[in-house]
């Protein structure tokens, strides 16, 4: 058995468990749904286990397996995986036990629908990044906006529909683009499988800025870039806590990871061309969201918005369209999830404990949750980069490729970049300081709950690879390497790649 | 001798009169009535064209829409009986609960 | 074609006249005497246009039995006139000239060349007569002839279904219904 | 009378004799026990069906080549029939408990089907014109079948009146296309084309541009669509859901019959008007869809936007190339569309009270929770309708993009995907009043209900799951279709 | 793979990773053991485990005496992703061990004063239990410094750089909640980690520059090539790194984080603010001399922003009251020395001056820690039991103010002694260690600029003026307070560690003794040779005699001083008010950057927040619904309900299509 596909499916297992239980069971419910989504972890770590480190291109691959015929075009249930692709799986796969976890106080009602959604989701999540076919990519892609919906708007904040609507239709707005241009591509070369695609590539050369633009809008929108990132504050805002988690640390990187596997290898010139554009929105969002971050009062709003910096800094590496820059994105994604991932679960369980998130309600408590206050310390340090933990290999590795890139081809541009991180520490110490630094602003806080176990339980693993990375990133990197260096030559060995040259 | 476009010019005037008493006339039996001559219209048309064909299809047709003329006639004047029945009124402007 | 020049203007100018008449008048039952004129005057024309059985058929089942029962209906409802009082105040700002470019559509495909519609056909003996039409009736087009008899029949038990009075004007299962405690579903 | 001609007709038969007698059978059954008339009405559909399945590869002409009997006239009877059942279901408990329960309502619902069957299976203009009359004057009928309810009177009035203007459009366009081909026949007409041996190439092209108007009218192309939102909301749920699919299936069955088989000539006239319609109709559909506060209403809004795609895709038709996969992609997106309005039409009827009310939006706060399969149903219609896989409706937009890209008509197509953001904004509504807002809505969902509502549901996300059958299908009925 | 790199390197430099591990080993033991050891055990080890880097520090010393060449010992690979590679390795070389050393010996006494110093802290402040919480962080910063020194490419550096900062940060916010509006502490902590994270910016483009102009961020590789680089290449990577420089030494413009981080406690204050983490700037430029060699205008640069920094600063010291203020610009003073210094390329004097300064500020700093307990203390016997329990006395007074002290000299004899030898230090009397390293640069910026010379010599007279202001207002006079008059001496582990840091400050001097330059020796084998910085009797009198000059001056305006008004007692106050107001608010540099670049920050981030953000972009999504909506509200109009006009628009539709065709497509 292909354990891609076994990763893939397992948590329909524990759904259609979770189907047949009675909606009242509900801690019986929560632990099938924590050991189907643990089980899915093993089996993912089963799948890295059989992963061979080195060669490029996809393993566990099913091959084509067609499975409709739309006209002159085969769309195959292909799936495949590359060190990108397993890089975010292990971290949709963690991310997940995680975070239900979390909603083990918190969702208290409705807790059937929940899980059930929750486990489509992991599902959905998996398949976008194990899907090597245009259709079935798209597939999972649309499909992962439905759980996320429903999370958002059922169990969600007050605005939880307003949130939930946005988040659906601005989306769903730059998928559609993206629907049109996969259709294009597969009515002009025949097929939807990406590697014949990108084999083919040179057929919609012509076309390839529209197509570009086609995906770019879809993928633009989920990162979010600036200016598409405002549905991701209200998203953010309204989820609970797990829907956070898993917004920020898997669903944002389907827009990035969107981008590296699709635009750059089918899209060459059109990548090079526009990569200063994307570089200089890219550039705006990192500055923009540092700087609107630092503007909020609400703890959740400013790390949706260091979202739309971080994620800003995605970007730009990607585009730098070198092997700096590309393995930089793809390791920052993977940091990303684990610190934002951790923000929003110890700012979730603040609100667990005086259901608000609004700064001014807290101040100085780090001096009645000492331990609370040291993992928000590492987490919000491995955000804003410091050496030592992940956040900085990623973006030093980012802005190194990016400063040297040919495509971007202003150093200027990424110095103004670089700026990023002196706002990050603004913003970040600022929450820092406002919540947890200072004299006790009201008398209430000091009767807060430090951790329990399983908030340590939940964390744990997260910091432990803030760590593991920040110090010894080989093995991140081992991984990554094949699939970087391969993009790079993809997009160099383009016919067109004079266009690179000085 | 009458050149056959004679005829289908008279018909097409019946049709665009059938028209615009459906579109003008308020009184739903009235409006009913344009239709009729709408149908009217076209199977001169018919009549017409098959004439000129010497065939005997059109006119064939033109026994079909007769017949299929009646029935609607029937329905259709159920219809506003048992509307002036309720509303007492056959006034087309008075029927809009519908709309939006 | 066939027929006097001099016939053909007096009956077109009878059917357009009586179809504006039908159109113009304030009286409904006016509005159903002049249309079964009209009716006439296109029978008339059929007749000119080797159309016996059509033209007959046209007289009794249209200028007869249908305007029969529309004058029938108008008597019976007692609605020959209405209020005056007009909603769509610019609907005939807007539907008069759309109608005239419309005829104005048609008559320029029509004259535009109409060499064609000089030719005629030299129809056999026994065009148009009852005997032939029956026969084309019966043979070629028997499923339409079929199909016209069930289309009869559909309207027959529609206008029963519609204008039959027996029915209780308020559903009886309504007290039920209206049950606050949600009713054990029929089945 | 040969076999063949039988054949060509043969389940429109069974239907429209099956329906005769049942009016006759109806006398002997027992007031009480008018549930009999129902399960006969849909053994007859059953039969039907049963009869269609088997014709499915058979090809012949029939009645002087007046019918024909190919694979996309039984693909369009199968739906019909199926949506017919469906419609069956629906109403048994519906219109016990609205009150309208007389047993004429299966009689008039059969020969309807035939009629639509019977439009299917038509080589001649003759019979399209007599089989849109014979499906719609039951309709008409059906509309005001909850009389005296002011809003079902108006409902049929309506439809009625504009029905049967449409009609003569439709009749003067068929007596111009004989004038213009000096036949109705298709047969014959094909040959004229083909032989360019036509008397008179304009008054034919106004003809059949007159065609498309009356058939547009059917199938509720913007702007022949005004009918549709108060006939759909006045008519009695059950009729809506019947009408919603079956009427769009046999429009559009004729509409690919007379323009696609007979008039592919006609493509490059027609392709801007269709571009235009089809534009008009996803545009208009789905905006005033936007700011609809009746349910029914809404879905009436949301059936012309699909109308609109299904134009789309037959904007394709005039590219040799690409008719015969447009014309697949048409042939599913009914099969899509119709499954999902029946999975939406279902939990509507399970709503509605008495006197037309509980179907305002506000009406079904909380009913998601309350009874959880209505709720899934409409979760998975309103998906299916917005195109979010995985649902049949994913890939019935995916298969009209595909035809209309294809044809290169790509600014449709942006158009279309434009509008389907604005789709998912009202659908998603509903699911947000349903789920997310509280209330206690009562519903009555009953067994046959539930059956339909659910199996409509489970179609839908279980064949998205093989697409392919469906389309194989599809493409299996144009073997014949000359494409 | 972690010792086989050990073993490669051979002999004792295999160790060196130990100087890093110690410390982590220590705050390991302390973050995990810390609750049961209790404080004893807590400070014993991590005083240890810095004591013991100290000692794998002098073993590398010795081992280089013997093999003065650099070492290279590679631990294992950090960062590799594609041709640019950076590993975790450690540079055995004599400027590396000279700052482990310092870093180490400095920190081990520190460490030793602060077991006795925090055990009083916590309990003023009423938190016992931070105990363990401040010997994690010390040793931590300790770690975080042995990596800056001991890296063997930019990158590590970098990661040290920022750890101390990171360190710096929790050390100034320790106590968090306390400070001017129970934020002052956090705010101080938060502004020193972003002026520093300002001066990282700098830094960080630096190393893009040297990694896309050298492809390599390994010291040994980018000095091998850069001789052959382009001059603006060399400039822009001197003149940003510069900008990391000020950042961390705390030079003009980004030395305003210094004085605030003051908030952190005195043994803070005295290791990272004063001896070690502030001389990184100076240590980075020196390991990048042969980049700044190659450009004589960022070399200028950097002599005239640490020279105008050594003024500058001197004279706010002049204005404040603050004890521990004082210090705090006069470190910020005389690392414009040693920034001058480097940037004179008189490395030598400026890793001499580095190295005294970091004896007698030190001690200054502790003694003045020894103050402010000594304060303390009398503070609980005068005004009763339980500093923080009566709290409004506790409030008002101020036991780092100088105004409130006077006459301690009888009080803290010993405090006194050892304050006055750092103060002498500090103002370079001879023989006094500052003496001989502060004239070294004297006689370099005498070669170099005359006018480096003049400024820096304003700059002694000031040194010396405000060192004497200091020890006047303290030590002598009479007490102006009950506190201070009942104020005591303090324990061994407090004043142990002075004396050592005193005779250090007093016979630091000897490390580079003119004619001897054992220190100029010892760096040549890393710096390379470099002009020989001779004594100059001339340059040495003159500074000798401006700094007597400024004792004299202070001595004369503060020495007899015995006023009772604590409120107005300075001299410079009396008959310069202006003058002294500006000094007091330190020239309101704060205050500018406040108005010019913190308030408009802010601004701007409200106004993108709530206008162009909420307003303009999400008003053009939310736009984007209010105007489909409006347009279907339009569309919906023209649904009437009127079967006629529905009629109407069926003819519309027939008519715009039959118009169509009869214009354009009839055949």
């Amino acid at each position: 058995m292909n354990p891609l596909i076994l990763t893939t499916f397992f948590p329909l297992v524990g759904f259609v468990v979770i189907a047949f239980l009675g909606a009242q069971q509900k801690a019986l419910i929560r632990w099938v749904a924590l050991a189907t989504s643990l089980v899915t972890f093993l089996l993912s770590l089963w799948m890295l286990a059989q992963f061979q480190v080195g060669p490029a291109g996809f393993q566990m691959n099913t091959g084509k397996l067609v499975w409709a015929i739309a006209g002159n075009a085969e769309i195959s249930a292909a799936m495949g995986i590359d060190g990108l692709g397993l890089l975010m799986v292990l971290l949709t796969t963690l991310l997940t036990p995680i975070a239900i976890l979390s909603t083990w106080e918190s969702v208290r009602e409705r807790v059937k629908g929940f899980m059930l959604f929750f486990l489509l989701l992991e599902t959905g999540m998996i398949g976008v990044f194990a899907a090597l076919d245009l259709v079935l990519f798209f597939l999972f892609w649309e499909f992962t906006l439905v759980p996320m919906y429903f999370l958002i708007g059922m169990w969600g904040g007050e605005r939880r529909v307003y949130a939930a609507i946005k988040f659906f239709l601005y989306t769903m707005a730059g998928s559609v683009f993206m629907l049109l241009a996969i259709i294009y591509m597969g009515v002009q070369s025949g097929t939807f499988y990406l590697p014949d695609l990108i084999a083919n590539r040179a057929q919609f050369a012509g076309v390839q800025l529209w197509l570009f633009l086609g995906f770019a809008i879809a993928f633009a929108v989920k990162v979010p870039m600036w200016p598409l990132h405002t549905w991701l504050p209200d998203a953010h805002v309204e989820a609970p806590t797990a829907g956070s988690v898993i917004l920020a640390g898997v669903l944002l990187k389907m827009g990035t990871y969107g981008f590296l596997r699709f635009n750059l290898p089918l899209f060459p010139q059109a990548s090079v061309q526009l990569a200063p554009w994307i570089a200089g929105l890219a550039v705006i969002g990192i500055l923009y969201g540092a700087i609107v971050s630092y503007a909020q009062h609400d703890m959740k709003r400013l790390v949706a918005y260091s979202s739309v910096s971080h994620l800003g800094f995605v970007m730009l590496g990607i585009f730098a369209l070198n092997l700096q820059g590309i393995s930089g994105a793809i390791l920052q994604m993977v940091n990303h999830g684990l610190s934002t991932g951790a923000l929003f679960l110890i700012v979730g369980m603040l609100y667990e404990r005086k259901h608000t998130r609004e700064m001014e309600a807290y101040g100085g408590i780090w001096k009645v949750v000492p331990w609370m206050g040291a993992l928000m310390l590492i987490v919000t340090l491995s955000s804003l980069g410091l050496p030592g933990l992940n956040g900085f290999v990623g973006e030093f590795t980012i802005l190194l490729g990016a400063f040297g890139s040919q495509a971007i081809g202003s150093q200027v541009l990424v110095g103004v970049a670089t700026l990023g991180v002196i706002f990050a520490a603004v913003y970040l110490l600022f929450l820092f300081e406002r919540v947890f630094l200072g004299g006790m602003r009201h008398a209430e806080n000091a009767n807060l709950l430090d951790l329990n176990w399983r908030e340590v339980a939940m964390l744990l693993p997260l910091l432990i690879l803030i760590f593991w990375i920040g110090i010894y990133p080989k093995p991140f990197f081992d991984l990554i390497a094949p699939t970087a260096q391969n993009l790079v030559t993809l997009v160099q060995s383009a016919p067109y790649s004079a266009l690179l040259g000085h | 001798m009458v050149p056959a476009s004679y005829y289908l010019a008279l018909s097409a005037a019946l049709f665009v009169i059938g028209i615009l008493g459906v579109l003008l006339r308020r009184n739903a039996l009235v409006m009913f009535m344009s239709l009729e001559l709408m149908f009217n219209a076209g199977n001169l048309a018919f009549v017409t064209f098959a004439r000129m064909f010497g065939q005997l299809e059109g006119q064939i047709f033109v026994f079909f829409v007769m017949t299929v003329a009646a029935a609607e006639v029937a329905i259709g004047l159920a219809l506003m009986v048992e509307i002036f029945r309720s509303k007492h009124s056959i006034n087309m402007d008075e029927i809009n609960t519908l709309k939006g | 074609m066939p027929g006097s020049p001099i016939v053909f203007f007096i009956l077109a100018i009878v059917a357009i006249g009586t179809a504006l008449g039908m159109l113009i008048s304030r009286n409904a039952v006016y509005s159903a005497l002049l249309l079964a004129l009209n009716f006439a005057a296109v029978a008339m024309l059929y007749l000119t246009l080797g159309a016996p059985f059509i033209a007959l058929s046209q007289v009794t089942v249209y200028a007869g039995s249908i305007m029969v029962l529309f004058l029938f209906v108008i008597m019976l409802l007692g609605a020959e006139r209405l209020q005056p009082a007009e909603v769509l105040r610019w609907q005939p700002y807007v539907a008069i000239p759309l109608v005239v470019i419309l005829a104005a559509d048609f008559a320029y495909n029509l004259f535009r060349e109409n060499t064609e519609m000089l030719k005629v056909a030299v129809p056999s003996a026994d065009y148009g007569t009852p005997a032939a039409i029956g026969n084309m009736l019966f043979t070629r087009f028997m499923l339409p002839f079929e199909v016209t008899a069930v289309i009869l029949l559909v309207a027959v038990v529609g206008a029963v279904v519609l204008a039959k009075p027996d029915r209780p004007a308020r559903p009886r299962s309504m007290e039920r219904s209206d049950n606050p405690t949600p009713s054990k579903p029929v089945s | 009378m040969m076999q063949n001609d039988i054949l060509t007709i043969l389940p429109a038969l069974i239907v429209a004799a099956w329906g005769i007698v049942l009016l006759v059978v109806d006398l002997w059954i027992p007031r009480d026990r008018k549930g009999i008339t129902a399960l006969l009405a849909v053994v007859g559909l059953l039969v039907a069906l049963g009869v269609s399945a088997v014709l499915f590869p058979l090809h012949t002409l029939g009645f002087s080549n007046m019918t024909v009997l190919d694979g996309f006239a039984i693909y369009a009877d199968m739906i019909i029939l199926v949506s017919g059942l469906l419609a069956i279901g629906l109403s048994y408990d519906f219109i016990r408990r609205i009150g309208i329960d007389r047993s004429e309502y299966y009689v008039l619902l059969l020969i309807c089907s035939s009629g639509m069957i019977l439009m299917a299976h038509a080589f001649d203009l003759i019979v399209v014109f007599l089989a849109l009359e014979l499906l719609s004057i039951p309709l008409y009928v059906l509309s005001g079948f909850a009389r005296p309810q002011p809003a079902s009177e108006e409902a049929s009035l309506k439809y009625f009146v504009l029905g049967a203007f449409s009609s003569a459009f439709f009749l003067y366009g068929v007596a111009l296309v004989y004038g213009g081909t000096g036949s109705t026949n298709f047969a014959q007409i094909i040959h004229a084309l083909t032989a360019n041996t036509l008397v008179n190439p304009s008054l034919f092209l106004i003809g059949a541009a007159l065609l498309l108007i009356g058939l547009g009218f059917k199938v509720s192309a913007v702007p022949f669509h005004m009918w549709t939102p108060d006939v759909y909301q006045g008519a009695p749920s059950s009729v809506t859901a019947f009408m919603s699919v079956s009427v769009k299936v046999a429009g559009f069955a004729a509409l690919l019959r007379v323009f696609v088989q007979v008039f592919p000539s006609l493509a490059s006239e027609l392709t801007p008007i269709l571009w235009a319609l089809a534009a008009l109709t996803m545009i208009v559909g789905n905006l005033v869809a936007l700011v609809q506060t009746n349910l029914k209403r809404l879905l009436a809004y949301s059936s012309i936007a699909h109308v609109g795609y299904l134009l789309m895709a037959f904007v394709a038709y005039g590219n040799a190339k690409v008719v015969g996969n447009a014309t697949a992609s048409i042939l599913f997106y009914l099969v899509a569309y119709g499954l999902t309005s029946f999975a939406a039409w279902g939990v509507v009827v399970a709503a509605e009270q008495l006197e037309g009310r509980g179907l305002e939006l506000t009406d079904y706060a909380g009913l998601g929770r309350k009874y959880p399969l209505l709720g899934l149903a409409m979760m998975v219609a309103m998906f299916s309708f917005a195109g979010i896989p995985p649902t049949l409706g994913f890939w019935g937009k995916f298969y009209v993009f595909q035809a209309t890209l294809q044809a290169g008509s790509v600014w449709l197509a942006v158009i279309g995907v434009v509008t389907s953001i604005f789709s998912a904004y009202y659908y998603l509504r509903v699911l947000v009043v349903m789920y997310m807002q509280p209330g206690d809505p009562t519903a009555h969902p009953a067994p046959w209900l539930n059956l339909v509502t659910g199996a409509s549901a489970a179609a839908v996300v279980l064949l998205a799951f093989v697409p392919a059958a469906v389309f194989n299908l599809a493409q299996q009925a144009l073997m014949w279709f000359g494409v | 793979m972690l010792f086989q790199g050990i073993g490669a390197a051979g002999g004792s430099f295999s160790l060196v990773p130990w100087v890093v591990f110690l410390p982590v080993l220590g705050l390991l033991l302390n973050l995990l053991i810390g609750k049961r050891l209790g404080e004893r055990g807590v400070g014993w080890i991590a005083s240890l485990a810095v004591g013991a880097a100290f000692a794998v520090s002098a073993l590398l010393a010795f081992s280089l005496m013997q093999h003065p060449e650099a070492v290279r010992v590679p631990l294992f690979d950090w960062i590799t992703v594609g041709d640019f590679s950076a590993s975790w390795a450690f540079r055995v070389d004599t400027l590396s061990v000279t700052m482990m050393l310092v870093v180490s010996g400095v920190g081990t006494l520190i460490h030793i004063y602060a077991a006795g110093y925090m055990h009083h802290d916590v309990r003023h402040n009423g938190e016992p239990a931070r105990y363990t919480r401040f010997f994690v962080y010390m040793n931590l910063f300790i770690a975080a410094m042995m990596i800056l020194v001991s890296a063997d490419n930019y990158l590590m550096l970098f990661v040290g750089w920022e750890g101390v900062g990171l360190c710096s940060y929790l050390l100034i916010g320790f106590w968090f909640e306390k400070g001017a509006g129970e934020i002052a502490n956090a705010k101080a902590a938060k502004k020193a980690f972003i002026a520093n994270r300002i001066g990282d910016f700098g830094l960080l483009i630096a190393l893009f520059l040297i990694f896309w102009n050298f492809h390599s961020l390994q010291f040994d590789e980018v000095f091998r090539q850069a001789a052959g680089a382009q001059p603006w290449v060399i400039r822009a990577i001197t003149l940003f790194m510069l900008l990391g420089v000020a950042g961390k030494s705390a030079q003009i413009p980004l030395y305003v984080w210094l004085p605030d981080a003051m908030a952190g406690t005195t043994p803070v204050s005295a290791l990272i603010h004063a001896a070690t983490m502030v001389t990184a700037g100076v240590y980075l430029v020196t390991r990048t001399h042969v980049l700044y060699s190659l450009d004589a205008t960022s070399q200028s640069t950097v002599a005239w922003v640490g020279a105008a920094t050594a003024l500058f600063a001197a004279t706010i010291a002049v204005g404040q009251y603050d004890i521990k203020k004082v210090l705090a610009y006069s470190t910020i003073s005389q690392l414009g020395f040693m920034v001058a210094a480097v940037g004179m390329g008189a490395y030598v004097g400026g890793m001499f001056h580095l190295i005294t300064h970091a004896f007698f500020k030190a001690l200054l700093f502790l003694a003045a820690g020894s103050v402010i307990l000594g304060m303390e203390s009398g503070q609980e016997v005068a005004y009763g039991h339980g500093g923080h329990g009566s709290s409004a006395a506790h409030e008002e007074f101020d036991p780092q103010d100088m105004r409130n002290m006077g006459g301690l000299r009888g009080r803290m004899p010993f405090t006194f002694w050892v304050y006055t030898i750092g103060s002498l230090a500090l103002a370079g009397i001879a023989p006094l260690s500052g003496f001989f390293s502060k004239d070294e640069i004297m006689v370099a910026a005498s070669q170099m600029n005359p006018a480096i010379f003049v400024i820096l010599l304003l700059a002694v007279f000031l040194t010396a003026f405000y060192s004497w202001r200091q020890v006047s207002l303290v030590f002598f006079g009479s007490s102006r307070t009950r506190a201070a008059g009942a104020a005591s001496e303090n324990a061994p582990i407090i004043t142990v560690p002075l004396i050592i840091l005193a005779v250090l400050a007093v016979l630091g001097g000897l490390i580079n003794f003119p004619g001897v330059n054992t220190l100029s020796g010892w760096l040549e084998h890393t710096l390379g040779a470099l002009p020989e910085a001779a004594f100059n009797p001339l340059i040495a009198g003159v500074s000798l005699i401006v700094a007597l000059a400024g004792i004299a001056a202070a001595w004369l305006s503060y020495g007899r001083q015995t006023a009772t008004r604590p409120n107005r007692l300075d001299p410079i106050e009396n008959n310069a008010a202006p003058l002294f107001n500006a000094l007091a608010h330190r020239w309101w540099v704060d205050e500018m950057y406040q108005a010019v670049f913190i308030r408009p920050y802010q601004a701007i981030a409200n106004f993108l927040a709530q206008v162009v953000d909420q307003g303009l972009i999400d008003g053009i999504v939310n736009g984007a619904g209010v105007v489909s909506r409006a347009a279907a509200q339009g569309v919906r109009q023209i649904q009437t309900g009127f079967v006629r006009s529905y009629a109407l628009m069926v003819l519309l539709g027939v008519v715009a299509i039959l118009t169509y065709l009869i214009v354009w497509r009839v055949p």
